[in-house]
């Protein structure tokens, strides 16, 4: 009887890296489900061809390029996929969302050696990629809720961040708040059901896939300058006459509007692309706040989130380098 | 040396882009569109050819010590002799390039090859150096300059090839510039090794 | 003031020397992985770009317009500025030969490149005051600095990583710069007053 | 903390009472390309460091690498860039605030620098005790 | 060995003041030429010189001072339109430079952008956008004052172009701008 | 025109004459013979040679008094003599060495008697246990030697599970000795045929027959028959000088356990093992 | 909130199957075999040969060296050889074998079962006799203990830990010990305090055994100076950094000894060694281990004479099970795996666990994700994937300034990690590596 030796040690925890993507891709079927019902089966068309292409893109290259054994079952791929998908306008044609799902995998995470070695979020540089590249596409937000049927040719309308920019802060008390809680606002289709993120977040703390850190940091500074900025502003230029209770509407707006929910929990904290100690996590967190703040309020989109992460993305491995965990006799 | 040799030297084994990478500047700042890029190559390749053999010639009254000075002065004076004559006879093309003609002077490859073959050869074979690196720079400043636009914009030299809203923008814009200089020197490297 | 800030903000992150300007490239892709090096680098980078504006600025400024010789500039530029670089290189040595042993065992040499000549070029293009001159050097060469940071970290975490082999060396720098560049894009638009 | 060391390779070339020689190649910033020998802007020059500081016996002629503390590294670059940086600025800030005209206030500028490097040259003899330089061998294994 | 450099820079100042020399005119009539077309193209036939007769005119609006030059185009001595030069400078890249042309009623006839730093394939886009026959995109043959030269978001007359708003509300307001040059001139007011 | 010379040649003076005065003070007489001879290396920058990369050698070679230390072994023997020329000096001839396995425990010969699992990684198992056999210095197979090889010219056999190296393409730059935490990899002469004891096993010769079926058991046959005097036996191991052996192959047919491997010209090491291979591991 | 180290650490499921068993003596083994290299530090020097009869207790080799220990045979009878042998893990060590005779014991050993309270001996008598017993520590690192009890002089020694917590999985035979002999420890606890002059004793115990907590905090109260410290059950808190840790606040510095907190931490089969051999004379010839596995028939804590062959001992606790794969000996974090079974029994065994196909093996390896998981895992506080991807990459030179040295190899990281990478084992690649570097660079 041969005895298998190995180093010590002889026991593993219970997570894999496949069950922490698929786990992920879980938390973010409440946000899917939401968007099937908003934006119908425009929703279904681009999230099935992003994560489609997405997969078989991964296989060609590891296959035809690498030539290793596709793994595919890992769910990376799958995930990248999906979430490229959430952060897509729902009626955007199908040869668009392939474009962006071989920037994300082609260009972002396999030319860098694959899973693990991609030093920006694929998903997301995919996406800033179509934007860049067809902004008439992808600034085009389907209404929700207008018909379930309509995919390319669905009505569209701005979104909530954009009319702000536009028109300014006092459009805000037109805004219905709940509308931004369950879903029925205009925007990339899973970026909209606040609710059905915060129930993804929930699940993924506390199947400890991600920690708090990165998604609490980002919002509480997008709230607090938000808040700060409102207040200054209806301070200088009273419009209202509870200004507090108007910082308070702006800063929650944009807390639950453009995506940021969807980018401080699920993009933002993706492993691979953010910093790897708790302090780390605040700084990078804290400052992809700001920066979204920053590219909201003077920036030339109206949108900043994406931006914000890819170019903290950027600073992970200066991070990773100047913030070290606390060592254990250094105290 | 053989002159079709010398001239081949700088189109393919030591191409200045692509297997050099000198120039990285103007290679990827001029070359949103292939007449952009045609441009450039066609300005670097005049003032290289230029300073080349005049270089050649006066090599043998330039002491040593200030040959680098002296070929600064020489290669900017036709730096400024084109960027003139381009003012007066090609003022559009001046204003796409801007300020990349005056940045030629610090361009890596003239000045390398005055001290790398200029200063050591006749002025006949300095010409055909310069002709063969100025063309290789041209060649490759005009594919990539190629490969933007037709990747950016459906077009080629300006001639559709398919229609323009599938371009996608970000090719002749700046990441679009590094992205596909990174592709094709990646292609063009696997080439010359599987040959 | 609000001018300077704008000048300030807009050189290093919107108009980003290296990842929108095109300028200083190879410094940019040759430059050590080492993150202590790139920033050292930077700093001295922005001394000398300091510096050798103001110079050809004046010289701009007040020798070669008055006699009509503006089209002189690169080769009067270019001449100066190789000088001038050298030039300190002397004083240092001169002066604090300890100095001078340490920043060469810490900083790789610099040397005239593009950038340099390129903002002595743009200053006067864009018609700016000596002030406005000054200000943009500095924010053009921290914009500089930055990007050769980001880089600099970029590129020791791929150094552990394992990169295709027909992606190696160049094409992965131009790649990893391009997503870097596009994310930079973010700041396309801003603008302050 | 403490960063790692900031180290060059050398060679050793003479050897004397008080210190070592060692010379080095400093490369310029794009010698990073592959074109190095064809291009003249990617120079190298060598530098002679004295290296007082050693307690591991050498050659001459044998390859070392000398380290310096990154900390000094940085105070280099404060004294010789940075530091005269501010001083311009300011000093153009106080001429423009002044009124001054641009040619002056440009001139002051760069007289700044003149005077800060006479500054420093009267104190180089204190400069060098703030830099020291000590030696690693090259191969450990 | 000094010498020799100096024999080099001598001969290299003697080259280039001899270019000078050669291309001044050259470089000079260039630079008329291109104006000189921008200007023929936009404005109504004329047989006086525009550019000798051009005039600034100083226009304070929401955008503060702006200098515009006027270039009339006279008929027989008759005023038969202008070409007005002026820019605006809250485009997406910063400064927008158009050159309109404007019949002697008011009526664009034609425009040319100058100068910008607008995105290629967006922004700019406005070199053709404004003159395509589509959809209410055009501001050929309308003028300011019968049409509201706004984009249509913010309640205008005009199209944006897809995409870059920003860019169209900052050459509408150049527009307007030189049409209210334009108007000024008529007036002979304010000019200087 | 008068004023632009007269302007440009004093600024051109001025700068020229400090770029002069900078360029005679600070220029490096970088001797041209550096990149001459770094022009004609292979420019593997594998370090075969000792020193840091192809550059680094070149220095040396311009600093040394002769070259008979220094041996490029990429380039070997024809690259010295393109080298000394540039020198002015003497390629002295040296003797082209290669690597040898001195291991034979493939899977028939070594039983296993355990099973590893874990990083691959020879150093891993050497630091964790005596490795799948029974052999306390046999081969580990997992390849780090392979692994440490710029050019493959050591590759693992996936049969044998032994590496085996490419004669054509190995150029004996030792990456693999210094690779191996077993010591079995050695450089020694291209001779043909290379007669070497194929073993590492220094233990008595009951622990080590027990461990593989073709271990050196220390007997000292093959010393006592050599007529060269080429064999040495230490620690229970027998020893071929290469510079001694006159390939009479004598030793072959004494070895009662056949240790000792003759490799033929244009023949891969280990390849007479291969043909009876037909266990897996 | 219960005490704990304050960074990293996890917490495996703790499979204390055998917690509940109390210490069963066996029988004398008919063969032992002894190694010379059962502790660290120098092997000790063979004394006997081929032919010479021995009885319990005789010395057989002798401590060589200061950092070095005694070994004692553990049965009487004849020496039947003495040649190198493999040993658990397939290596030739020397071996002492002795044939076993009867069961006769040295006459300095009192063998009655009745405690000894009073301790009469001076400081350095009570270490003398220690190093003359060849006690070594028994919670893992077999260090041998008389050398840990006179600490460098610029160092005062202010604690004495006792570290009974067993953070194991699987692992009882302390846990069994406590319940099995508490006043023993509390007196060989007082021993130890007289030898190295402290006042103050801590037992630190996890708190999933709350019996043997009860029980000793019960017998405490009889003995000035000593207290229990129930701990948080968390992994690796038997390390002796985290102990000291978890039970003063205070963490040992990167490099310097674990006495310079001023502690001095004992595992409590140390203790139990100690009053036996100070108290009786005893010298260390058998230990309690743990036989576990979810496949054995008879699974306990067996007290078993050092010597007897691993073989041996699993048929005594049922055999192996049939579908056993692994062998490990030690626990699961830090044991190490066997390749023979055919080997003695050490000292610092503690336990065998056998574990069967479905957990023998390892997951497949996937590429590093950055989780961090590692990071926040790893109680030195250190980046375990940046130091397995330095090591790869033989970056020896980073990994040094990264602090591989300072790692402990309690497995952390290779056990969070989800992508199942072989941290651990590149890490103690580096490490050695390192390690040699540092040396090399001393000598020079
Ligand atoms: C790289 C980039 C370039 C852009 N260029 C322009 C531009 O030239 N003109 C413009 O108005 N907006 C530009 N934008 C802004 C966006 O197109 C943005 O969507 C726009 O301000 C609002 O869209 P809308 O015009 O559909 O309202 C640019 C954005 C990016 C990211
Ligand atoms: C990760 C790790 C876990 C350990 N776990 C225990 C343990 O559970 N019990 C124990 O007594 N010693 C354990 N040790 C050993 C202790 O660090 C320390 O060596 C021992 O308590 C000292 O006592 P001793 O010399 O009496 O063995 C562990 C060591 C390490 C590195
Ligand atoms: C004087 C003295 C010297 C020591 N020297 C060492 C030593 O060189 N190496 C060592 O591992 N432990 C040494 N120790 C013991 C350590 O403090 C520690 O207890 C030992 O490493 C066991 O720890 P562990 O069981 O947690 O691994 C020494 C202890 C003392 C009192
Ligand atoms: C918590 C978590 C978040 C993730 N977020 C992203 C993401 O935003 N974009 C993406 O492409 N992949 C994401 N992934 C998947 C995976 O990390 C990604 O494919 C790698 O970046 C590819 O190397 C995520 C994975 C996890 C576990
Ligand atoms: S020869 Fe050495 S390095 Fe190579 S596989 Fe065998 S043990 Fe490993
Ligand atoms: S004959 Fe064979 S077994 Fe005997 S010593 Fe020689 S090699 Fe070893
Ligand atoms: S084994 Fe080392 S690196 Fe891993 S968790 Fe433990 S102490 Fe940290
Ligand atoms: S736990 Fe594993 S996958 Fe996560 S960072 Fe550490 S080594 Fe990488
Ligand atoms: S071409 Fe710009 S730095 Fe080299």
């Amino acid at each position: 009887m041969e005895l298998t030796v190995s180093p010590a040690p002889h026991i593993h925890g219970r997570l894999s890296a496949s069950q922490c993507m698929y786990s992920v891709v879980i938390a973010l079927l409440p946000a899917f489900a939401v968007s099937l019902y908003f934006f119908g089966v425009g929703a279904l068309i681009v999230t099935l061809t992003s994560i489609l292409s997405c997969i078989v893109v991964e296989y060609l290259i590891q296959k035809f390029l690498f030539k290793t054994k596709p793994t595919i079952g890992d769910g990376s791929a799958i995930l990248t996929g999906l979430l490229l998908g959430l952060n897509l306008p729902s009626n955007l044609p199908v040869w668009i969302v392939i474009i962006g799902a071989i920037v994300a995998i082609g260009i972002t995470k396999m030319a860098f050696g694959g899973l693990g070695n991609n030093l920006f979020n694929p998903a997301l540089a995919g996406r800033v990629f179509l934007l860049i590249s067809f902004p008439t596409y992808m600034t085009q937000w389907p209404v929700p809720g207008t018909s379930w049927w309509s995919y390319t040719d669905a009505e569209t309308g701005a979104t909530l961040l954009s009319k702000l920019k536009e028109e300014g802060s006092q459009w805000i008390e037109q805004v219905n708040i709940p509308d931004l809680w369950i879903g029925n606002q205009g925007g990339s289709l899973g970026e909209v059901g606040a609710i059905a993120l915060l129930i993804g977040f929930a699940f993924l703390l506390y199947r400890r896939i991600i920690s708090w850190h990165i998604p609490v940091s980002i919002l509480a500074t997008v709230f607090l300058f938000s808040f700060a900025l409102g207040l200054g502003e209806e301070l200088s230029t009273p419009q209202t006459t509870n200004a507090w209770q108007h910082a308070f509407d702006f800063a929650l707006i944009q807390l639950l509007s453009g995506g940021l929910l969807l980018g401080a929990i699920y993009m933002a904290t993706d492993y691979v692309t953010s910093p790897m100690t708790s302090r780390g996590m605040i700084v990078y967190g804290i400052s992809i706040g700001i920066l979204t703040v920053v590219i909201r309020q003077w920036g030339g989109y109206p949108e900043g989130v994406s931006f914000a992460i890819l170019i903290m993305n950027a600073f992970t491995p200066l991070i990773n380098n100047y913030i070290k965990p606390k060592r254990f006799g250094r105290a | 040396m053989n002159k079709t040799k010398i001239l081949l030297n700088g189109l393919i084994k030591e191409n200045p882009t692509f297997v050099l990478l000198l120039g990285m500047c103007p290679t990827l700042g001029t070359t949103t569109s292939a007449m952009g890029g045609l441009g450039m190559g066609l300005s670097t390749l005049f003032v290289l050819i230029c300073s080349n053999v005049v270089i050649s010639m006066v090599k043998g009254i330039i002491p040593d010590k200030v040959r680098i000075p002296a070929f600064i002065v020489i290669i900017a004076t036709f730096v400024t002799i084109l960027q003139l004559c381009m003012q007066a006879y090609l003022p559009d093309l001046y204003a796409t390039l801007g300020l990349f003609i005056p940045l030629i002077v610090v361009n890596c490859i003239l000045l390398g090859r005055a001290e790398a073959f200029a200063a050591k050869h006749p002025p006949a074979e300095s010409f055909f150096d310069g002709l063969g690196i100025g063309l290789g720079f041209t060649v490759a400043l005009t594919l990539l300059g190629s490969v933007r636009e037709f990747l950016g914009t459906g077009h080629i030299f300006g001639f559709a090839i398919y229609p323009e809203e599938y371009g996608s923008l970000i090719f002749i814009l700046a990441p679009g510039a590094f992205i596909a200089l990174g592709f094709l020197i990646a292609i063009i490297h696997t080439i010359n090794k599987t040959r | 003031m609000l001018t300077y800030i704008s000048i300030f903000v807009t050189a290093i992150f919107v108009n980003n020397i290296v990842l929108s300007q095109f300028l200083g490239i190879c410094p940019f892709l040759g430059v050590s992985k080492r993150i202590d090096s790139a920033l050292g680098m930077g700093a001295a980078v922005t001394f000398v770009m300091t510096l050798s504006t103001i110079v050809t600025y004046l010289l701009q400024t007040h020798l070669l317009v008055p006699l009509g010789l503006s089209y002189m500039q690169t080769i009067v530029f270019i001449l100066v500025i190789a000088a001038l670089v050298q030039l300190l290189e002397i004083i240092i040595k001169k002066i604090a030969p300890a100095l001078y042993q340490a920043l060469g065992v810490f900083l790789p040499l610099i040397t005239t490149n593009c950038t340099i000549l390129g903002v002595a070029l743009i200053v006067i293009q864009k018609n700016m005051t000596l002030l406005e001159s000054t200000v943009y050097a500095i924010s053009t060469a921290l914009g500089f600095t930055l990007a050769l940071v980001i880089f600099a970290g970029m590129r020791e975490q791929m150094s552990l990583s394992r990169i295709p082999k027909a992606m190696q060396g160049t094409p992965i720098a131009l790649i990893a710069a391009g997503l870097l560049a596009m994310a930079f894009m973010g700041f396309s638009g801003i603008k302050i007053g | 903390m403490k960063r790692p060391d900031i180290e060059h390779e050398g060679i050793v070339t003479e050897i004397t009472e008080s210190h070592i020689g060692v010379r080095i190649l400093q490369q310029s910033a794009c010698a990073g390309c592959h074109a190095a020998s064809l291009c003249s802007t990617a120079e190298q020059k060598e530098k002679i460091i004295e290296v007082e500081r050693f307690d591991t016996p050498v050659q001459i002629g044998e390859k070392v690498i000398v380290a310096l503390a990154a900390k000094s590294g940085y105070k280099a670059l404060w004294l010789t860039a940075i530091l005269p940086l501010i001083l311009i600025v300011l000093s153009l800030a106080v001429t423009t605030m002044c009124r001054a005209g641009e040619l002056v206030t440009g001139l002051c500028a760069l007289l700044i620098p003149v005077i800060y490097y006479t500054i420093l040259y009267r104190y180089r003899n204190r400069l060098k005790q703030q830099f020291t330089f000590f030696l690693k061998k090259t191969s450990v294994s | 060995m000094l010498w020799s450099l100096t024999l080099i820079t001598a001969v290299a100042g003697g080259l280039l003041g001899y270019t000078n020399q050669l291309t001044e005119a050259p470089i000079a009539r260039a630079a008329k030429a291109s104006r000189e077309k921008a200007i023929q193209q936009v404005i109504p036939a004329y047989d006086n010189s525009p550019i000798d007769e051009q005039t600034n005119y100083t226009v304070h609006n929401e955008y503060g001072e702006t200098v515009a030059t006027i270039y009339p185009a006279r008929k027989n001595g008759e005023l038969a339109g202008a070409a007005v030069e002026c820019s605006n400078n809250t485009g997406y890249g910063g400064e927008i430079r158009i050159i309109v042309g404007f019949e002697a009623d008011g009526t664009i006839k034609d425009y040319r952008v100058v100068k910008h730093q607008e995105t290629p394939g967006l922004g700019a886009k406005m070199d053709e956008w404004f003159r395509a026959d589509k959809n209410n995109q055009s501001i050929i043959g309308k003028s300011p004052e019968r049409n509201n030269f706004h984009v249509t978001k913010d309640s205008g007359d005009i199209d944006a172009i897809t995409a870059a708003t920003i860019t169209s509300r900052a050459f509408l307001a150049a527009v307007r701008t030189a049409y209210a040059a334009y108007t000024e001139s008529l007036k002979g007011g304010n000019h200087e | 025109m008068v004023t632009s010379i007269i302007i440009l040649s004093l600024i051109g003076l001025i700068s020229a004459t400090l770029l002069y005065f900078i360029s005679r003070k600070f220029h490096v007489e970088e001797d041209m013979r550096i990149d001459e001879i770094e022009s004609v290396l292979p420019g593997a920058n594998c370090g075969g040679c000792g020193y840091a990369g192809c550059r680094n050698f070149a220095e040396q070679c311009v600093k040394a008094t002769s070259l008979d230390n220094l041996l490029c072994p990429v380039g070997g023997n024809a690259v010295m003599k393109k080298i000394a020329p540039i020198l002015g000096m003497e390629a002295v001839e040296q003797a082209p060495r290669i690597a040898v396995v001195r291991c034979n425990g493939t899977c028939e010969n070594r039983p296993h008697t355990s099973h590893y699992e874990g990083a691959h990684s020879c150093a891993v198992i050497a630091a964790l246990y005596s490795g799948e056999s029974n052999c306390n210095y046999g081969c580990l197979g997992e390849g780090d030697c392979a692994a440490a090889c710029d050019f493959g010219g050591i590759t693992m056999d996936p049969v044998t599970r032994l590496p085996r190296i490419n004669p054509d393409i190995c150029i004996a730059c030792g990456s693999c000795v210094k690779a191996c935490p077993r010591n079995i990899i050695e450089l020694r002469k291209k001779q043909e045929p290379r007669i070497y004891v194929a073993c590492n096993n220094r233990d008595k010769g009951i622990i080590a027959r027990k461990a593989c079926t073709v271990a050196c058991i220390g007997c000292g046959k093959c010393a006592k028959n050599c007529p060269s005097g080429a064999i040495t036996l230490t620690d229970n191991l027998a020893y071929i000088d290469s510079n001694l052996c006159t390939s009479c192959r004598t030793c072959v047919e004494g070895c009662p356990t056949h240790a000792i491997q003759v490799a033929e010209a244009d023949e891969n090491e280990n390849s007479s093992i291969n043909e009876k291979e037909s266990a897996t591991c | 909130m219960l005490k704990t180290f304050r960074i990293g650490g996890i917490h495996p499921n703790e499979h204390k199957l055998t917690a509940n068993c109390p210490v069963t003596p066996l029988a004398i083994p008919r063969q032992v075999s002894i190694t010379l290299n059962q502790h660290i530090g120098a092997p000790a020097n063979c004394i006997v040969k081929k032919g010479d009869t021995v009885k319990v207790g005789t010395l057989i080799a002798e401590a060589c060296g200061f950092v070095s220990a005694n070994i004692h045979s553990p049965v009487s009878g004849t020496i039947a050889k003495v040649d190198k042998a493999a040993n658990a893990f397939g290596q030739y060590t020397t071996t002492i074998v002795i044939d076993t005779e009867g069961d006769e014991w040295e006459e300095s050993i009192d063998r009655s079962p009745e405690l000894k309270e009073e301790i009469t001996l001076t400081p350095r008598e009570i270490v003398q006799k220690i190093a003359q017993a060849g006690i070594v520590g028994l919670g893992g690192a077999t260090f041998p203990t008389h050398v840990k009890l006179t600490p460098p002089k610029e160092f005062k020694p202010t604690a004495l830990i006792v570290n009974a917590t067993e953070c194991e999985p699987y692992l009882t035979d302390d846990h069994a010990l406590m319940l099995e002999s508490p006043d023993q420890i509390l007196i060989g606890c007082r021993i130890l305090m007289r030898a190295i002059g402290v006042e103050q004793t801590y037992i630190g115990i996890e708190n999933n055994k709350p019996d043997a907590i009860a029980l000793l905090q019960g017998k405490a109260e009889k003995y000035p100076g000593i207290t229990i410290v129930p701990l948080r059950t968390r992994y690796p808190q038997g390390g002796e950094k985290q102990l000291i840790d978890a039970i003063l606040h205070k963490q040992v510095a990167h490099g310097a000894l674990p006495v310079s907190t001023g502690a001095i931490v004992q595992n409590v089969g140390t203790v139990f060694a100690v009053y036996e051999a100070v108290q009786k004379n005893k010298p260390l010839v058998e230990r309690i281990v743990t036989v576990t596995g979810d496949h054995i028939a008879r699974p306990g804590n067996y007290r078993v004479r050092l010597g007897m062959s691993m073989r041996e001992l699993i048929d005594m606790a049922g055999g192996m099970p049939n579908d056993c794969a692994k062998v490990i000996l030690g626990g699961p974090m830090m044991g190490k795996a066997v390749s023979n079974l055919d080997s003695p029994i050490s000292k610092g065994c503690s336990g065998i666990l056998l574990l069967d196909e479905s957990h023998a093996h390892r997951g497949t390896v996937a590429p590093c994700i950055r989780c961090g998981k590692c990071i926040m895992a790893c109680p030195m506080g250190l980046e375990p994937f940046l130091l397995a991807k330095l090591s790869e990459n033989h970056l020896y030179e980073r990994a040094e300034q990264e602090l591989i040295t300072a790692c402990l190899e309690c497995g952390c990281c290779a056990y969070s990690c989800p992508s199942n990478r072989p941290i651990l084992d590149y890490i103690r690649v580096g490490k050695n590596a390192v390690n040699r570097i540092i040396r090399s660079r001393k000598q020079s």
